[in-house]
């Protein structure tokens, strides 16, 4: 019998999916090159304390807007704090919030979806109404009532920002089931047997959790942009923390009289914001073994 | 009718010639190598019709001809001629005259091939005036009389329809009307019926026929099929990894086919024997990729009677008598023989006039049947259009189906689509709750099983589906697959799984290095391989088979079948075989039933039925089976099931067949027929089963007489 | 259509309810109330007679059920904020502003936008391809409009001079704002409309429109764009409330004296009948967006029907 | 449409029929454009006894106080010619002009004054200002409270119509001060609309200043043209007032491109201005306008801020003259008290002993408090709210900064919106135990800015000797034993520490070249630039300023609708 098998590597089954998976993304050299830098900023991100010359509140009044000098590689803000330093713990808070906020979103929004999109009926109507109740109320509404009543901060941003992403993993979640509730594969598997929770977990949620993470990387920008616009009210993270979004916004005023603190953030966002949805997108292709 | 002794292309120059045709699709890493020197001619009024398996060319010759290959392909060689002129040397603006104007073309999916925001009518406007210069009420004239011609009712409105507003079949005719719309002087059709059903299809070709008979067009009928060859072309062209494997007339080829290839697929289609066979011709192995030339015969690999020359040699296209050449090293010349022992029974034609007593007494009932499915009902709530409050409306998928399967038996089910065949399968396994009824199971009321006691059964019976890819879970390699009933069941020890899921490989010819990959990268064949292994891991006693090889080319369809009789002879297995084929239905059953809107409209052993169809409708559905013998196809007569399967959300009151039966009258329209009994084992829901069985409406005659 | 129109418009206005009623309370619930002052707060007894005044001494409940009933009168109140006029002379003073920059802002982005998306998809794979989407998409997806607002205002009107640095009057008012705030969106929809279009530029109607010997621009209008467009309907109509609506951002930052501004200045004001006005206007517009865009994704695609849509 | 126009207006006459002086514009360019930021501002009046924190651009110009404010804070004669406290002292009796007619063709007269003073404290108007009168006039808290009718308040007619008596509930020294807050509404019109906001509406709108409302439109601009009926005794050269208003955004641009004719500069805005060729040589007006003090206040009945070791040690570890010079010059001065230099009775060397940086002492002192090293410190939230002109935002950070590395406790910050951060901050017990607030004040005399710490006042906070100062300061009225006096209450406030003091804001002005005149002119403290309380009727820098011949060619715009 001829085998029309493509590569004949042998791999394990069960890293085979992310295998390939793996193998498609990197054949993907834009999508490579933009995991690998956003690794890289998560790694900043990380080990911020170990990488950045200075403490991000570090502050010497008396070289307050110097530019860049062997002290301070790319110079300091108006308190004197070291940019470079700053940009590097900012990318701990922004990559905290860019991924923590749809972490918290996902994991509200995936099993609801999950939920109303597997067993339909009144579940699902009732899901439908939240999703209209929700996508209704002004978010920077609902937000400034809600720092005024628990206070802001990183942790407070991030589960604001979190809770408000619920409904874009649940409409996708719920799509996704519903397009694969009635597939052939999804019946063979209950013909087998296999109890409704494992057909949810083992057989769907692979195929559903592509597109569920490609949102995901997807969101990753879209929450530090929105981060950023309540930086910009003031509402977001707090002094003296550093964050590009509120970098951005400090730093935005001093474009005339040092162009690093203005320009440095923005390029931050701009980098994180475009590989990660280049990221996206390479892993949308790559997560669909069918794709080339 | 058109005689096949006088190929009319001697008469002159050829309308279309393709000459040594080369067509290559250039890839990131690799060259598909499509069409390799393609050789063919079709002259006016004749039909030429091009086989072979799936892959072997045959669109992407069709689209070459109107210099249309999608954008990675490109015609590396060899000349097109339309009427002696070139058409690879014209330019583009020229191509479009020739498209549409010259050369009709016909589509393979006739419910994509539409442009879904604009009407029907909308479309012969454009090519009308585009093409002939008309306008207004000409206009409109002539896109009336179009679809007049081609069996359209009511032309005048429902060409202010939607695409989406008409099914397939009369899309198809749409397609047909489109092609036919500015008097083209060839057509192309590709694979135009493979999308329908046996009976549209049946309606379909015979509105080929006619047009190309009337219009005196060149055509070329594309298809995979040999049996549509045999009733509906002059010439054939094999095709085989875009190469021309042999070309003949079409009595010629079925009388003496001479390249092994041809002889294999001759003897793979599936067939309206008398008596069942356990016996599967298949051509073994895979067609193959083209991504190289190939420097030898690309059969070789395939070919039982292949040598050293032909692993290593091209073999020429040569003539071998008028009219008939092959590319082959060593041609059969006893083909007659070897066609007929590939068939053990009489050809072809359907069986002897047994009588029904005279057949052999069926295999001795067993007191207790396996599956006995009694009154079963499926309806479907749907929201329908409402006005305030939204209706609701019913689906009568299945209404009230009586069926019973003994242990190693085969219950074949067939019907056209829609007819809730899918439903009654699923709902035998309870994977669709019953509206009504009850399926007893190894003598247990299914539908009174709590869901811990009926998930404990589930691995006694297992089904097999018609979308061999879609069936698996693209995410889980073959290995997670096949251990996933192991698993649920707790049937074997975590360290035998592995040994196990080798076995079940082992038993349906897969290779056990299969395990680590993913469906997508199996063939369909292999696929639906898979498939049949993971419904046998959990050892079941009984198998749903719903059209399990329907979507597979002929080749691979015989290698499953074999499979899945040969599983049945060793393992013991029953069936309930799903397939809109009766020929099929025909090779794999002990019993047959008759499906048609929801309903069983005869049921009898196998033997009996397809010897002494009583219910017209079933003898719609034989006539409508395309036959691989030309003498046989021309005999037949050409009166088809007419019209459509009326919707299943208000079948017709009285007998549902009423609407397309020839032998309808009042009683029909109100009362409905009981399932009688007309002979032992056989039972017919007909008020005139004597009269149909005596007339044969559907001119079964032949079959009779022989 | 008509049932199908009641029935959204039945469900609009029980979500609305809720939505208010969500609002309603958390507002409440937020310290500092309307009348609260900041250097000295009022002496009790003024205090008692400004809440009693405004109704704000009841329980709340029925504070609720005073606003909706005046809803239903047609009144929105007062805004606490500017009590020299009515809630609904300050949105018909404030929206139209918005709402010439907002929809100047979606003719742009979805005009520019269609236009390389489609441009960019049927020259598929060249430079021009690469250019459109990865051009736009950067600097629209990769900066906040009020960067991109700040960058032209540098640009544009303090190192050039060219045009204004903000404020209102002037048809030239509208150039920076607009351009800023297009941006994002143009992106989003020059990323869907290509992908669309690339999807449809293979469908089997165009390969048989070809077949019939259409020439390749006709294709592109009829067959191409005309369904590749269908998608953009669903994707983005719900982002129409949100530019309708203004943005605080670039009306803060070109100093626009629209409604967005209120959806911050209303809940920091506590302007309780501000908020709810405001909300109200989000969620009609949005319901009716959601609408609108059903009934247009029935009239320009034939295969869909109202009452089977479902999101 | 941009003017530049160079041609001279000097000896025609605006349209108050004014005399241009010596190189002003014509007439036709007399008019004075400022800016406003709405954000977090709600505009609902024009008149101050209408509302007071709310009142819109350009308030106040319809009518005239009894006193005005002159250049150098002196008070002078306004509607009021001349007054003199009683015998008892227990009130004060004011002479009005004659002949000063509203616009509705009536005379300004006492009953004006009366009729507004009780407007302001009847409780269904509920004044936003009316704890400013409350223990000041007689009967006035009652009054708030409705305890008896407003009639029975200390404002009275006096012989004649011309006559205004204040009764005070005790000797009250600065009431001529405090009367700078009179600018009355129109009795008659007060009585024909219900309340002061007819003054919003042009067809309305009763004035007996030089100026009359135009348009109003609070969500883009305010605009007063001449009053051409005007008799009073004040005439600008400047005859037309626009007041732009902007929701948000920067205010340098508008400056630079002749949106508007004035800005007030925040310490960025220098920064910018200065690398800009433009505005680089531009002069810098500067005066402390309100004499705010911005000080960070504890909540002193909580624990660590109960402890006034603790207190003392944060006011000794800020180094004020480093954060100011870096942070906030020229736009600032330190605060070693509450009260800025050159505001009344202020002294600042008799408190340096208490607020001066002494690292090793506020370490010891927190030692001493049970925190060596601030081992076992709490952790703290230090509330702020966003403020661009006092650059609020680096500020609070080098404090926080500060604080924890010279005491080694933390501090951590948290920003609030304006509103939230009052509502928290006025709570009864505070809700807030550390914030930063400011101060301005609001008339000029060391009891307005001193009242603030006095107990039940703005911060939690009780100290009954501090209380008795006020109360003696109060009812004095020699200057020198005054001083005596609030030396000792600042010397006990800022000893007591129930704040850290931090800076004296000084307001930075630009005034595009053309705006000229004895006004923009140093005052004997040596600030410049229109002084507190601004272009205003209780100023007499009305008539010292004039658009002069843009010589320059600034690129000024004139708004449109103004003639
Ligand atoms: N657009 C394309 N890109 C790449 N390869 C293609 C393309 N179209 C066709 N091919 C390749 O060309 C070969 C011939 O394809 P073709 O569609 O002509 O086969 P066919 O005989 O029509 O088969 P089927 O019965 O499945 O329609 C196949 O190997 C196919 O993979
Ligand atoms: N889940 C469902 N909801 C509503 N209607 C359904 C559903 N499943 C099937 N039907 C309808 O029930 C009828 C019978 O469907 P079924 O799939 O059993 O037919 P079939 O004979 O298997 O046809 P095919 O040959 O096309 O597979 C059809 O009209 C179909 O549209
Ligand atoms: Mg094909
Ligand atoms: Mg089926």
């Amino acid at each position: 019998m001829t085998m029309a098998l493509g590569r004949s590597a042998v791999r394990s089954s069960n890293s085979g999916f992310w295998h390939a998976a793996w193998y498609r993304y990197r054949r993907n050299r834009l999508a490579l090159v933009s995991g690998v830098i956003a690794v890289l900023i998560v790694l900043v991100a990380l080990f911020a304390p170990l990488i950045a010359p200075y403490g991000y509140a570090a502050q010497d009044l008396s070289q307050s807007l110097v530019g860049p000098s062997l002290h301070h590689l790319l110079g300091t803000d108006e308190l004197g704090r070291d940019l470079l330093s700053r940009a590097i713990y900012g990318a701990q808070t922004s990559m905290t919030i860019a991924v923590g906020a749809p972490l918290v979103g996902a994991l509200i929004g995936i099993p609801i979806g999950i939920a109303s999109g597997w067993f339909g009926g009144l579940v699902d109507a009732i899901t439908l109404r939240a999703f209209e109740i929700f996508t209704m109320v002004p978010q920077i509404l609902l937000a400034l009532l809600l720092i005024a009543l628990f206070g802001s901060g990183v942790l407070k941003l991030l589960l604001f920002l979190g809770v408000t992403a619920w409904v874009g993993f649940a409409r996708l979640a719920r799509a996704q089931y519903i397009a694969l509730r009635d597939r052939d594969f999804v019946v063979a598997a209950r013909a087998m047997g296999v109890p409704t929770w494992r057909i949810i977990t083992v057989h769907v949620l692979p195929s559903a959790v592509g597109p569920l993470i490609v949102f995901f990387v997807q969101q990753v920008p879209a929450t530090i942009f929105a981060a950023a616009g309540f930086s910009f009210l003031g509402l977001g993270v707090q002094d003296p923390t550093a964050d590009w979004g509120k970098m951005i916004n400090d730093g935005q005023q001093y474009v005339t009289i040092n162009l690093t603190v203005a320009l440095l953030p923005i390029v931050c966002i701009a980098l994180a914001t475009l590989t990660f949805s280049f990221a996206g997108d390479g892993l949308r292709d790559a997560l669909d073994p069918t794709s080339r | 009718m058109h005689d096949d002794q006088q190929p009319q292309e001697l008469s002159g120059r050829p309308l279309l010639e393709v000459r040594d045709l080369q067509v290559s699709f250039r890839l990131e890493r690799s060259t598909i190598y499509a069409v390799q020197g393609l050789d063919l001619r079709v002259g006016a009024g004749e039909r030429l019709g091009v086989v072979g398996e799936s892959g072997s060319g045959k669109s992407v010759s069709a689209q070459s001809v109107l210099r249309m290959v999608p954008s990675p392909g490109r015609i590396t060689g060899g000349d097109i001629l339309f009427d002696g002129e070139s058409l690879l040397s014209q330019p583009e603006h020229r191509m479009r005259h020739v498209r549409g104007r010259q050369i009709g073309m016909i589509p393979q999916s006739p419910m994509t091939s539409l442009n879904p925001v604009l009407t029907v009518e909308d479309h012969f406007d454009e090519v009308l005036s585009l093409h002939l210069g008309l306008a207004g009420a000409e206009r409109r004239d002539r896109t009336v009389e179009l679809l007049r011609s081609v069996g359209i009712p009511d032309p005048a409105t429902r060409m202010r329809e939607y695409p989406h507003r008409l099914s397939g079949g009369q899309l198809q005719r749409v397609m047909i009307a489109l092609a036919m719309a500015c008097r083209p002087r060839l057509l192309i059709a590709d694979e135009p019926t493979t999308a329908l059903d046996v009976t549209i299809q049946a309606q379909i070709l015979k509105l080929f026929d006619d047009l190309v008979a009337q219009s005196n067009v060149g055509a070329i009928l594309i298809t995979h099929n040999l049996g549509i060859v045999a009733g509906h072309c002059d010439r054939v062209v094999v095709m085989y990894a875009g190469r021309v494997m042999e070309t003949a007339t079409v009595t010629e080829l079925f009388a003496r086919p001479a390249h092994p290839y041809t002889l294999g697929l001759l003897r793979c289609v599936p067939r309206l024997t008398a008596t069942r066979t356990r016996k599967f011709h298949a051509i073994p192995g895979l067609p193959p990729r083209v991504t190289e030339r190939i420097d030898a015969c690309p059969f070789a690999p395939r070919c039982e009677r292949a040598t050293d020359t032909c692993r290593t040699q091209t073999p020429p296209l040569d003539d071998i008598r008028p009219g008939h050449s092959i590319a082959c090293w060593h041609p059969v010349t006893d083909a007659t023989e070897v066609v007929m022992t590939s068939t053990p029974t009489t050809p072809a034609t359907p069986a002897t006039p047994a009588t029904p007593t005279a057949a052999e007494p069926p295999v001795p009932t067993a007191p207790d049947p396996l599956l006995e499915v009694e009154g079963l009902v499926v309806h479907y709530q749907v929201r329908g259009a409402g006005t305030v409050v939204r209706r609701r409306e019913t689906v009568h998928a299945v209404d009230g189906v009586d069926l019973s399967l003994d242990t190693h038996q085969t219950l074949g089910l067939v019907g056209e689509s829609g007819c809730g065949k899918s439903t009654t399968g699923r709902s035998v396994l309870l994977l669709e709750r019953p509206t009504a009824g009850s399926v007893r199971f190894e003598g247990r009321d299914l539908t009174a099983l709590s869901r811990r006691e009926l998930s404990g059964l589930r691995r006694r019976m297992q089904i097999v589906f018609q979308d061999p890819v879609g069936s698996l879970n693209p995410r889980h390699t073959v290995g997670q697959l096949l251990r996933e009933p192991l698993h649920v069941h707790h049937l074997v020890p975590k360290q035998r799984q592995r040994e196990r899921v080798e076995e079940l490989l082992d038993l349906v010819g897969l290779p056990t290095d299969a395990v680590s990959r993913f469906p997508h990268e199996f063939s369909g064949g292999q696929c639906q391989r898979i498939g049949i292994a993971r419904a046998l891991a959990a050892e079941p006693s009984f198998l749903v088979l719903d059209e399990p090889v329907s979507a597979l080319d002929v080749s691979i369809q015989a290698q499953i079948l074999q499979l899945l009789t040969d599983l049945q002879d060793r393992l013991g297995l029953s069936y309930l075989f799903i397939a809109h084929d009766l020929a099929v239905v025909g090779q794999m059953s002990d019993r047959v039933a008759v499906m048609y809107l929801g309903k069983i409209v005869e049921i009898a052993e196998r033997d009996s039925l397809y010897a002494r169809p009583h219910h017209p409708y079933t003898q719609g559905l034989f006539s409508a089976v395309p036959v691989p013998d030309p003498t046989f196809s021309r005999e037949r007569g050409d009166t088809v099931v007419g019209g459509e399967v009326p919707s299943s959300l208000a079948p017709p009151p009285g007998c549902r067949f009423h609407t397309r039966c020839p032998l309808a009258r009042e009683r029909c329209r109100t009362e409905e027929p009981p399932l009688e009994q007309v002979a032992p084992g056989h039972r017919v829901a007909c008020h005139f089963a004597d009269e149909a069985v005596r007339d044969n409406p559907f001119d079964l005659a032949p079959a009779a007489e022989v | 259509m008509v049932a199908y129109l009641a029935r959204r418009f039945l469900t609009l206005l029980l979500v609305m309810f809720v939505v208010t009623m969500l609002i309603f309370g958390l507002m409440h619930a937020v310290p500092g109330g309307p009348f609260d002052q900041t250097q000295q707060p009022l002496p009790g007894p003024a205090m008692a007679n400004v809440m009693r005044k405004y109704g704000l001494d009841q329980p709340i409940w029925r504070q609720y059920l005073n606003w909706l009933w005046a809803l239903l009168h047609g009144d929105l109140g007062i805004p606490f904020e500017q009590p020299t006029m009515t809630v609904t002379g300050l949105i018909a003073k404030a929206w139209p502003i918005t709402l010439l920059v907002g929809g100047l802002t979606i003719l742009l982005s979805y005009v520019g936008g269609l236009v390389m998306g489609c441009v960019a998809a049927l020259r598929h794979n060249t430079w021009l391809d690469w250019l459109l989407t990865s051009a736009v998409s950067t600097v629209g997806v990769a900066l906040p409009n009020y960067v991109v607002g700040f960058l032209l205002i540098s640009l544009f009107s303090v190192k050039l001079g060219w045009l204004p640095v903000g404020g209102w009057g002037q048809p030239q008012d509208l150039i920076l704002p607009v351009i800023a705030f297009s941006l994002y969106p143009m992106a989003l929809m020059a990323r869907y409309t290509r992908a669309s279009t690339l999807e449809v530029t293979y469908a089997d109607y165009v390969r048989m429109g070809r077949a019939r010997g259409l020439s390749e621009r006709r294709l592109t209008v009829r067959y191409i764009l005309r369904t590749a467009l269908i998608p953009l309907i669903t994707i983005m109509g719900p982002n129409i409330p949100n530019i309708l609506t203004g943005s605080i951002f670039i009306e803060a930052t070109f100093a626009l004296p629209g409604l967005g501004s209120y959806f911050t200045t209303a809940s920091l004001h506590r302007d309780y009948p501000l908020i709810l006005a405001l909300v109200l206007i989000v969620a009609v517009l949005w319901g009716t967006c959601y609408i609108l865009s059903d009934v247009a994704y029935t009239l320009v695609d034939p295969r869909v029907r109202l009452e089977g849509l479902s999101r | 449409s941009s003017s530049q126009n160079t041609s001279s207006g000097a000896g025609t006459k605006n349209a108050l029929g004014v005399k241009l002086p010596a190189g002003a514009a014509p007439a036709a360019d007399q008019y004075y454009v400022q800016p406003f930021d709405s954000t977090g501002a709600s505009y609902k009046a024009l008149d101050f006894y209408e509302n007071v924190y709310s009142r819109a651009p350009l308030a106040d110009q319809f009518d005239i106080p009894l006193v005005r404010l002159n250049q150098d804070y002196q008070i002078v004669p306004g509607a009021a010619s001349s007054w003199e406290q009683s015998a008892d002292k227990n009130s004060w009796t004011f002479h009005l002009r004659k002949g000063i007619m509203w616009s509705d063709g009536k005379e300004l007269t006492a009953a004006d004054y009366v009729e507004t003073l009780r407007y302001s404290a009847d409780p269904k108007h509920a004044w936003d200002f009316s704890w400013f009168w409350s223990g000041v006039i007689k009967n006035y808290t009652d009054a708030v409270a409705g305890k008896v009718p407003t009639s029975s308040i200390g404002v009275k007619q006096g012989e004649d119509k011309y006559t205004l008596v204040i009764e005070t509930e005790g000797p009250v020294a600065y009431i001529p001060s405090a009367c700078l807050y009179t600018t009355p509404l129109s009795a008659a019109a007060l009585h024909k609309y219900g309340s002061g906001s007819y003054n919003i509406n042009p067809a309305t709108c009763v004035t007996c200043g030089p100026y009359k409302l135009t348009k109003f439109d609070p969500t883009a601009q305010i605009v007063l043209g001449p009053n051409k009926k005007y008799t009073g005794p004040f005439k600008p050269t400047v005859d037309t007032l626009v007041g732009k208003i902007y929701a948000g955004g920067d205010m340098l641009p508008r400056f630079q491109t002749g949106q508007v004719d004035e800005i007030s500069v925040t310490p960025l805005d220098l920064k910018i201005a200065a690398k800009n060729p433009k505005t680089k040589d531009l002069h810098l007006y500067k005066n402390p306008n309100d004499f705010e003090i911005w000080y960070t206040f504890f909540d002193t009945k909580k624990p660590p801020f109960d402890n006034i070791k603790v207190r003392q040690a944060l006011a000794h570890s800020v180094d004020r003259d480093s954060l100011v010079k870096s942070l906030l010059a020229p736009l600032a001065t330190p605060a070693y008290g509450y009260l800025m230099p050159g505001y009344p009775f202020a002294v600042e060397d008799q408190l340096k002993p208490y607020t001066n940086y002494d690292p090793a002492k506020a370490k010891s002192l927190l030692a001493e408090a049970g925190y060596p090293n601030g081992k076992g410190f709490p952790p703290v939230k230090f509330y702020w709210w966003a403020n661009a002109v006092s650059n609020t935002e680096a500020v609070v950070q080098a404090l926080t900064h500060t604080w924890n590395s010279v005491l080694g406790i933390n501090i951590t910050l948290q920003q609030l919106d304006k509103t939230t951060f009052y509502a928290r901050m006025n709570k009864k017990p505070t809700d807030i135990s550390m914030g930063f607030v400011s101060y301005g004040m609001d008339y000029f005399d060391a009891s307005n800015m001193l009242s603030v710490y006095k107990s039940d006042g703005r911060h939690n906070w009780n100290n009954a000797q501090y209380d008795k100062l006020l109360a003696k300061g109060a009812a004095e009225s020699r200057s020198a034993a005054r001083q005596e006096i609030y030396t000792e209450a600042q010397v006990q406030l800022t000893k007591e520490a129930p704040g850290v003091f931090i800076f004296h804001l000084l307001y930075g002005y630009y005034y595009a070249p053309y705006m000229q005149g004895k006004a923009l002119a140093k005052n004997k403290n040596g600030y410049d630039g229109i002084q507190w309380p601004g272009f205003a009727a209780t100023s007499d820098s009305l008539q010292n300023l004039h658009v002069a011949q843009n010589k320059q060619n600034w690129p000024r715009q004139k708004p449109s609708g103004i003639s």
